[in-house]
């Protein structure tokens, strides 16, 4: 018999029903069944009142639910994909950049730029899902680096907020360059001695989980968010493995020692508030 | 050439020309890579037909892997084990050897060649552990500026429940961090598959040499077809589409060589392939021995940071491509 | 004073300043440490009562724990968690915190008050894991120059198969290694018991602080007796051989300055005990924060370098200590 | 149920018999009863012609079999313990020592020295498991220090051959703080760029585990040879598990991460050999 050369034990937890309940309307609750009108959801954080449950957060909404009124400044506004490999799969990657352009009136999948929370300056990049799964491609890393560099040169900490699918297939081999481009980033934002914050959101996997987003100096998610490398759905398919109930799911990460906290998202503010002036006083 | 043809070859010209432009420094090692660039692209670009011919051939069961490439160029080797904390990860090896009177620091993903090689070491899949075996490697070489080489040959990282358990997508993302802090000299050589975050993790270096017939891809054809053409069967479509041979991963500027294979492939002939590959090495390592190492650092970092293809609008228009 | 007794003093301060003669450097912390030696020489050596006491006192069930402290010393504490690898480790805890508007990375041993809080925390007793969540905190630290407080608490490293299995020694003899490189100002302080390898993993630092009655201990007393008297009924005989009490630790220039407790031992009074402790680790701090990182550095592995009592026979007799 | 926050699953694997068979006369090998003259197992490297079994070997003869002959010069031969604490336990300290120095030749639990292996300049420090369990107390420390600057000194690397029970208690506190101790003289070693191997040979455990041993560029053991910073005794009283076979063993170890080879003792040599020019080459 092949002796295991390395511990493969699995832990097996319950799995909290977070299943983003594909075909639902976006507005009803995925856990409890509960319907509600946006502006009840925006009110609340777009945390479920019933139950619990965190719905994706849109990157302007997450800006506003965490930057002081009136401090965002956004930068590198005008950054869009090209297609340097002249991409087709089932269509055309210029056709599905306009389509998600127009779709969530962003350029790209984050936004940028500097802001204040709880009166602590900082910069923010904020990853939106809903652009083509918040895949990263040039523009992703090329924001987030530039992201860091603003920071860098106001001498504040970096908080960027993840929500993605992995590196953007259709830019090919450049995608997977975005891994060390932001590292390389992230590294140079660690010699200017920046503080940095990662708050990983549902989903945060692939790419964007195997680069920048696992280099915070502080790490935290929130609920049920799914952070792996690989999702369950090809881990399944590749192993045959049964998946613990709790795969790749937030509660597991803290688990198995991958984050610092899960914070529930009205938490979420104040803990970065917190975070920022620790770093301040530490210059 | 007809005038299709040139229009089509000035399209691709323009785009790459915008590449090292995008940031506006320059590095010591672009001027070559650039000029390889611009001789490849007098060459007809790969045909379709020789796309997915690199990648049977990077994958060819009998293609030499890392430690045939190590049995022929190296000396003194002593193979390293184990991440000191939890386990030995054969999928990655790594070790300690003298290279043309010169001690490497060796990183390398291995494949077995028979079914019980492969199955011990996973089909070169790492896990977490081994990057984390890599890392102090790393270490042990920064500490006595010993230059690295890593090998990339691997389907990817390994996608089970226990590797991601024990962080497999932080254990890639901080063994590139670490990369990007040495002051030694790093170079890669992509001689099989190089897949993914499996691959970059370590694969952030000075210098990228790839074989002729080896592949580089953020993911592999038939991961790709299952997820954008939802069939798996697709992946001489995902391989078309990806195009992950060395002739365009030159163009896009993602590696600095392609390091001629024996005719037919590096299985036919493997003391071949592996005296024009220690060729490679040899010269490249020469050139950057001379580099001190902040300076090498630095380049490095500036070296990633500039990749991207992407248009800036009306405010940068120097930053538009090509079409 | 009897003539036997003024002999004995005598003696003991022969010994005592042999040891900053060992290797001939002088530190700069050496004078204060040695003032409070030569100070403490003139007071009656403790008695085997007094040195028990604080064996039971160190380990009381309701002597305030790492968080008591936390609690009531630091604002805006952020508890940090996970190795970033395996596991979280809740028997020891990490964090960051803002102690007198300075940030501090802390690191403290923590016993559990009630008994699902000591399963929990597995009585306070590290596994590899705990240990590397340490290392991973200093390196936050170290990157922004925030200076480190550990708080010692544990009846030692635990002794499991898993925590063999994981690399104990490894660990806690790289825990040791980091905090040798760090160019930030640590300080120790320990609040109960420090023992053996599990202590001296977060205990390699600038200046030792070291409450009234806590111990600090190569071996428990129990384990002690378990191997000498191969009796752990022998316990007291241990202790009183050991000599684990802060005076002999002062004596011995192992620690840097006694710090009071409440009259009867910190649990009467916690919050007494508290602002005791935090006096003492302000001023600390303040002067090290002088201090360059370079030189903290030097002057700490000079500081480890030099203990030892030994005789170097006719070569070198001014090692030669008293008797 | 009480959720276990770290794997504690244990892998047990078939122990090799190597007991240390005490009671026996020591050239009786303990794990095939074969019985040998000492100039017949000394010949054979005090490896068991019959089974392979490794039985101990003292400092001095450990150095015969590692340096070219000729190249030793001791160092420090000088130093000896002190008895600070004026230790008391069944006897006193002071006569434990002279005895051990009577039994032994030695002066303390290692012996260094510069030396040649394979005609590569090295320093070594090599334990002695015979005096006193190989324990750790000041003069040990001060040893394995000053084998550190005399190889930085003179630029070449120090390997260091483990014995060892642990601290050595009859020196209380002054035997933890030779810990942090080695630790320190082994950074300075590294900040001079010398290569440092350890040979972890049986048994290595507690302190000296816990502190320079573990701390090797390349580190390797024998075959059987117990690693493990508490015994198995010692675990098993205070857990009450059952214990793995191989529970702490050289073996176990391997395949734990935590060493790079297990080499029979015939082929210490040629390796140190080869790491001692790798290190030289890449200076
Ligand atoms: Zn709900
Ligand atoms: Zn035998």
């Amino acid at each position: 018999m092949a002796e295991p050369r390395i511990d493969v034990s699995i832990e097996h937890k319950h799995r909290p029903d977070n299943s983003d309940g594909a075909g639902k309307h976006p507005n009803t609750c995925p856990s409890c069944g509960s319907h509600y009108r946006d502006d009840e959801l925006e009110a609340n954080l777009r945390v479920c009142p019933q139950c619990g449950h965190h719905f994706r957060v849109r990157a302007r909404e997450r800006i506003a639910q965490l930057a002081d009124a009136g401090t965002f400044q956004e930068e590198a506004v005008e950054l869009r994909s090209e297609d340097p490999l002249a991409f087709f799969d089932l269509r055309p990657y210029t056709e599905r950049l306009a389509e998600a352009e127009v779709s969530t009136g962003l350029g790209d999948a984050m936004v940028i730029g500097s802001a204040a929370i709880e009166n602590e300056a900082c910069e923010l990049a904020v990853m939106d899902f809903a652009f083509m799964g918040g895949s990263m491609g040039s523009v992703v890393g090329e924001k987030l680096t530039r992201a860091a560099d603003s920071a860098i040169e106001r001498k504040v900490p970096l908080v960027a907020v993840t929500a993605s699918g992995g590196a953007r297939m259709q830019e090919g081999i450049l995608s997977l360059m975005q891994l060390p481009k932001t590292v390389c980033a992230i590294e140079d934002l660690r010699d200017a001695r920046c503080g940095f914050v990662t708050v990983m959101s549902h989903p945060t996997t692939a790419g964007v989980l195997a680069s920048f987003a696992s280099l915070g100096d502080i790490i935290v998610s929130e609920p049920g968010a799914l952070l792996a490398f690989t999702g369950p759905r090809v881990v399944q398919q590749t192993t045959r493995e049964k998946l613990p109930d709790d795969f790749g799911l937030a509660e597991s990460n803290l688990r198995f020692g991958h984050l610092d906290a899960i914070l529930p998202r009205s938490e979420l503010k104040p803990f970065l508030g917190r975070a920022l002036r620790l770093f301040r006083n530490g210059r | 050439m007809a005038a299709d043809d040139e229009r089509h070859l000035r399209e691709r010209l323009t785009k790459l020309r915008g590449l090292p432009l995008l940031r506006g420094t320059r590095l010591s090692g672009d001027a070559k890579r650039l000029e390889q660039q611009l001789e490849r692209i007098e060459e007809p670009e790969p045909s379709d037909q020789e796309i997915w011919r690199s990648v049977d051939l990077a994958r060819h069961s009998e293609r030499p892997y890392t430690l045939d490439y190590v049995e022929r160029l190296f000396e003194d080797y002593v193979e390293l084990h184990g991440d000191r904390a939890r386990a030995e990860d054969p999928a990655l090896v790594t070790g300690l050897a003298s290279f043309r009177d010169r001690t490497i620091a060796l990183i390398g993903q291995q494949k077995g060649r028979d079914i019980n090689e492969r199955t011990r070491r996973n089909f070169g899949m790492a896990h977490p552990e081994g990057y984390r075996k890599g890392m102090r490697l790393m270490e042990v070489a920064q500490r006595h500026g010993f230059p690295i080489v890593t090998f990339l040959d691997s389907p990817g990282a390994y996608p089970g429940v226990a590797a991601e358990q024990h962080g497999q997508g932080g254990a890639i993302a901080r063994s590139q961090a670490l990369m990007a802090r040495l002051t030694i000299p790093l170079v890669s050589c992509i001689i099989g598959e190089g897949n993914s975050g499996g691959a970059i993790a370590i694969g952030l270096v000075d210098r990228v040499l790839m074989q002729e017939h080896a592949i580089y891809s953020v993911i592999s054809p038939e991961g790709c077809a299952a997820i954008l053409w939802r069939d798996d069967a697709e992946k001489v479509k995902a391989a078309l589409a990806l195009k992950p041979d060395a002739a365009h991963c030159l163009e896009l500027g993602v590696i600095d060589e392609i390091v001629s294979e024996p005719k037919g492939g590096a299985h036919l002939n493997p003391d071949e392939a592996a005296r024009l590959l220690g060729d490679a090495l040899g010269r490249t390592l020469d050139q950057l021995s001379s580099v001190p190492g902040a300076e090498l650092r630095e380049q490095r970092r500036e070296r990633y940071r500039r990749i991207g293809i992407y248009t800036a609008g009306a405010t940068e228009p120097a930053l538009r491509g090509g079409s």
